[in-house]
């Protein structure tokens, strides 16, 4: 509970009936429910911490009209990139949708085919955690006097102008996690914890992929990065897509 | 109030509407007494707002740790998949509509759902808390309360004559003579004791009750 | 550095000229820059997280015309209320002044000897991160049509009221901690975790009392609650008076 | 422009004005740099954005961990001491004045300390990752270009052409040929190339420059 995904929940050897367990058995079935128009959170930095399973199944399952929302707009034809070269996505909200290998997303724009929000990323990433925590809106040094801030309420607030900014929330978040439980407490592998315990505050439907599942009790409490309360569905994923070889490779999917 | 139920009974019958593995939130005071009815063999995730998810029952003297505690300050312990967080945390779990169900005290609630709970005026010194945050926050606030002061005043009112924690908060409340949803046409009686007359419980209420057409006799064992 | 509080740290034997050594040899000298009219952040909530020992220095320090910023405002004769009790701080900053052993300040404010501000538990805990995370307002629902929203700025978002709040910054954290290295970094213990990460985050310079002193490494990079950019100074406390056990066996600071 | 210095003179230049146990970002491209020509025996912290302190660094070809990059997506290490964050905490630390100094590369510096240096307009896709919050929350912010465009154009102006990054933010402009300081006068020039008089300094540059009386001849080795 905490938030409702509307997923029934195959239930895990070691719980029971009455019991908590947000462990799927596929990455099919966590995505089962995306609906056309959602908006989905993409956890990832670069190569860490991308859901690119996830995504693949999301890429499978069909849905259309996205908004997506990452740091980044994708590299190669892989995870994200394939996503959006389904065509299946309206708008990206991200910071930096600018790489060498962001060929997908470059060509869409260029074409007029996909809407663009560009976001400064701590921006991106406050408006997020806003969300999660329940505020509806702040003020940020950030983007004051520059093109970004055009049409946003302007404050001066000790001689400094500030521009509002609204939190951003979405209807689903993808991430990649190192180890769950079947409560749903996460913990992140270095630097792809990134966007990942923000994201999972401000989604109705938490998603997490996971490299181990660990037994109720095994991540100890004060090492949890993401407390259950923010997650509704955990689906392992012991080997997850290296993007990067991935790309190196040439490979596409699906 | 000997026609109605016990504290510990109120608390067996909240106990009762908490959902398998939802988030829940006690309030210090009586709805503590609420985690002492959830059956064994369901999941509810206890929430305390000093950073604690997953609390356990009080530990035994031996196992008392200072730096294990609850909202009220009270030696607990943690059960597995619990977890740790530090205060902005916390709370962002309860202004950003995370907790399911929080229980609270009153000293007053309104037909509108107006609660007042955390201070009697100008006298005292003034605490709040984590009342607002959870007033506003959590998805459902339940009220446990007697229906009346000790005193006999009623503490269901049209007005909240004391100062507000958060308006139109209430969504049911939960007393020794009944369980009364607020809703936009007022207070709901949906389960009432059987051996008080509803004439006699409008009596003891500051507002106007209306009987559920499916109400039915609130009994707990 | 990160932030700069004036003192010159006691060097540890593990470092050598050109390191980072924020370990001081007592909480005598960690308190020692503390000026008259300074504000204060203490952490802690009920028994767990108070920094005792950096408050009794401060004590015995003398500085006056504090602002003192806690969840609550001291038990007994000790610690906090101890610093009450001397009658050198003009305001108290807090969710929570009210407690059945909380006679100190009870006390000083019914005889008009001590400022209260009654902030809402998140608020609180909101506007000092948000002092630390450089956010000049936000808007929260919580107080809302309350008397504690009285003289705020209130703006609706989507149908609901909500109250501007400001950030609450301070000139000194004294927070306490479990471990530490010697550039700051920090870990709590249960659910002494409380406000030390984010009084952290909001002071010109933030003290940690700490049970140990790690070498630099042993922390565990994921396991870093408070890094060491928002802390000044570090000094070891291993053995942590019990103020529950104080007051109930009636012990008085000094 | 074979009257200055190489770039990697330019960086080791900036990295003389680290101070000991200061916590410090590199943006993406030229200030990288920075980074190798730090004296061994000193202790720097780097920040960077995506969650990570204490940065050390590039890994040996069989060290590289996907799950350990810097801003610019390379692989790095973690040193002793290192910490690992999500990334509203990451920014927190930018926007809220932690970052002692942040060396971010330019289009065009102008002489009131206006940066632009993150879109040339409407032309290509307009991304600005970190820069705006860098710009405006970092206590220093240090400026690494080269003095000129490749066509010759000066990057130091008197106004941007080019969409801003931050209004006013600039401290100190390291070039190939001068360092330079934002003052509320304008451009200061404390450091210069020796063989380059001013006037041709002044020639190559879009703003007035003024000389500091305490010049020095800037050098490297």
């Amino acid at each position: 509970m905490g938030k409702t995904c509307g997923v029934s929940s195959a239930r895990s050897n070691e719980s029971e009936a009455g019991m908590i367990d947000k462990i799927v058995a596929s990455v099919a079935e966590a995505v089962r429910n995306i609906k056309d128009g959602d908006t989905v959170f993409i956890s990832g930095f670069g190569d860490a911490g991308n859901p690119t399973e996830l995504v693949h199944a999301l890429i499978d399952q069909g849905t259309k009209d996205l908004t997506l929302v990452n740091n980044n707009a994708g590299n190669g034809f892989v995870g994200l990139a394939a996503l959006l070269n389904t065509g299946r996505v309206r708008k990206m909200i991200c910071s930096y949708p600018r790489s060498s290998q962001s060929i997908v997303f470059e060509d869409l724009y260029h074409a007029g085919k996909i809407e663009l929000e560009t976001v400064p990323q701590g921006t991106l990433a406050e408006r997020i955690r806003a969300a999660g925590a329940g505020i509806a809106g702040f003020y940020t040094p950030t983007s004051a006097g520059t093109p970004l801030a055009e049409g946003k309420e302007i404050r001066n607030f000790d001689g400094r102008d500030h521009v509002l900014e609204l939190p951003l929330a979405a209807d689903v978040a993808l991430v990649k996690a190192e180890t769950a439980d079947r409560w749903g407490n996460l913990t992140y592998r270095l630097a792809a914890r990134n966007f990942g315990p923000i994201m999972c505050m401000a989604a109705k439907c938490s998603i997490a992929q996971t490299r181990k599942i660990l037994p109720l009790g095994d991540i100890p409490p004060e090492q949890v990065v993401t407390p259950s309360i923010f997650v509704d569905q955990v689906v392992e994923a012991p080997h997850p897509m290296s993007e990067r070889n991935a790309i190196l490779n040439g490979e596409r999917y699906p | 109030m000997t026609d109605g139920l016990t504290r510990q009974q109120v608390a067996w019958r909240i106990a009762q509407d908490m959902t398998d593995g939802s988030f829940v939130n006690l309030g210090i005071g009586q709805p503590e007494l609420v985690a002492n009815f959830l059956p064994e063999d369901r999941e509810i995730i206890f929430h305390s707002e000093n950073g604690i998810l997953g609390m356990g029952p009080e530990p035994a003297p031996e196992d008392i740790d200072e730096e294990l505690i609850n909202a009220g300050k009270k030696p607990i312990t943690l059960l597995p998949g619990g977890a740790i967080f530090h205060h902005a945390d916390s709370f962002s779990m309860i202004r950003g509509g995370h907790i399911d169900a929080c229980v609270l005290g009153a000293f007053q609630i309104a037909e509108n759902g107006d609660l007042a709970n955390w201070s009697i005026g100008s006298s005292g010194v003034p605490a709040v808390g984590g009342a607002m945050d959870l007033a506003v926050g959590a998805k459902r606030v339940l009220v446990m309360t007697d229906h009346c002061t000790k005193k006999g005043e009623p503490k269901l009112v049209e007005k909240c004559s004391y100062p507000l924690t958060g308006p139109g908060v209430v969504n049911t409340v939960y007393t020794d003579l009944a369980v009364i949803d607020v809703t936009p046409e007022g207070f709901l009686v949906r389960e009432r004791v059987e051996n008080l007359p509803f004439e006699e419980l409008q009596n003891r209420t500051g507002a106007r009750l209306t009987l559920a057409n499916d109400w039915h006799p609130l009994t707990a064992p």
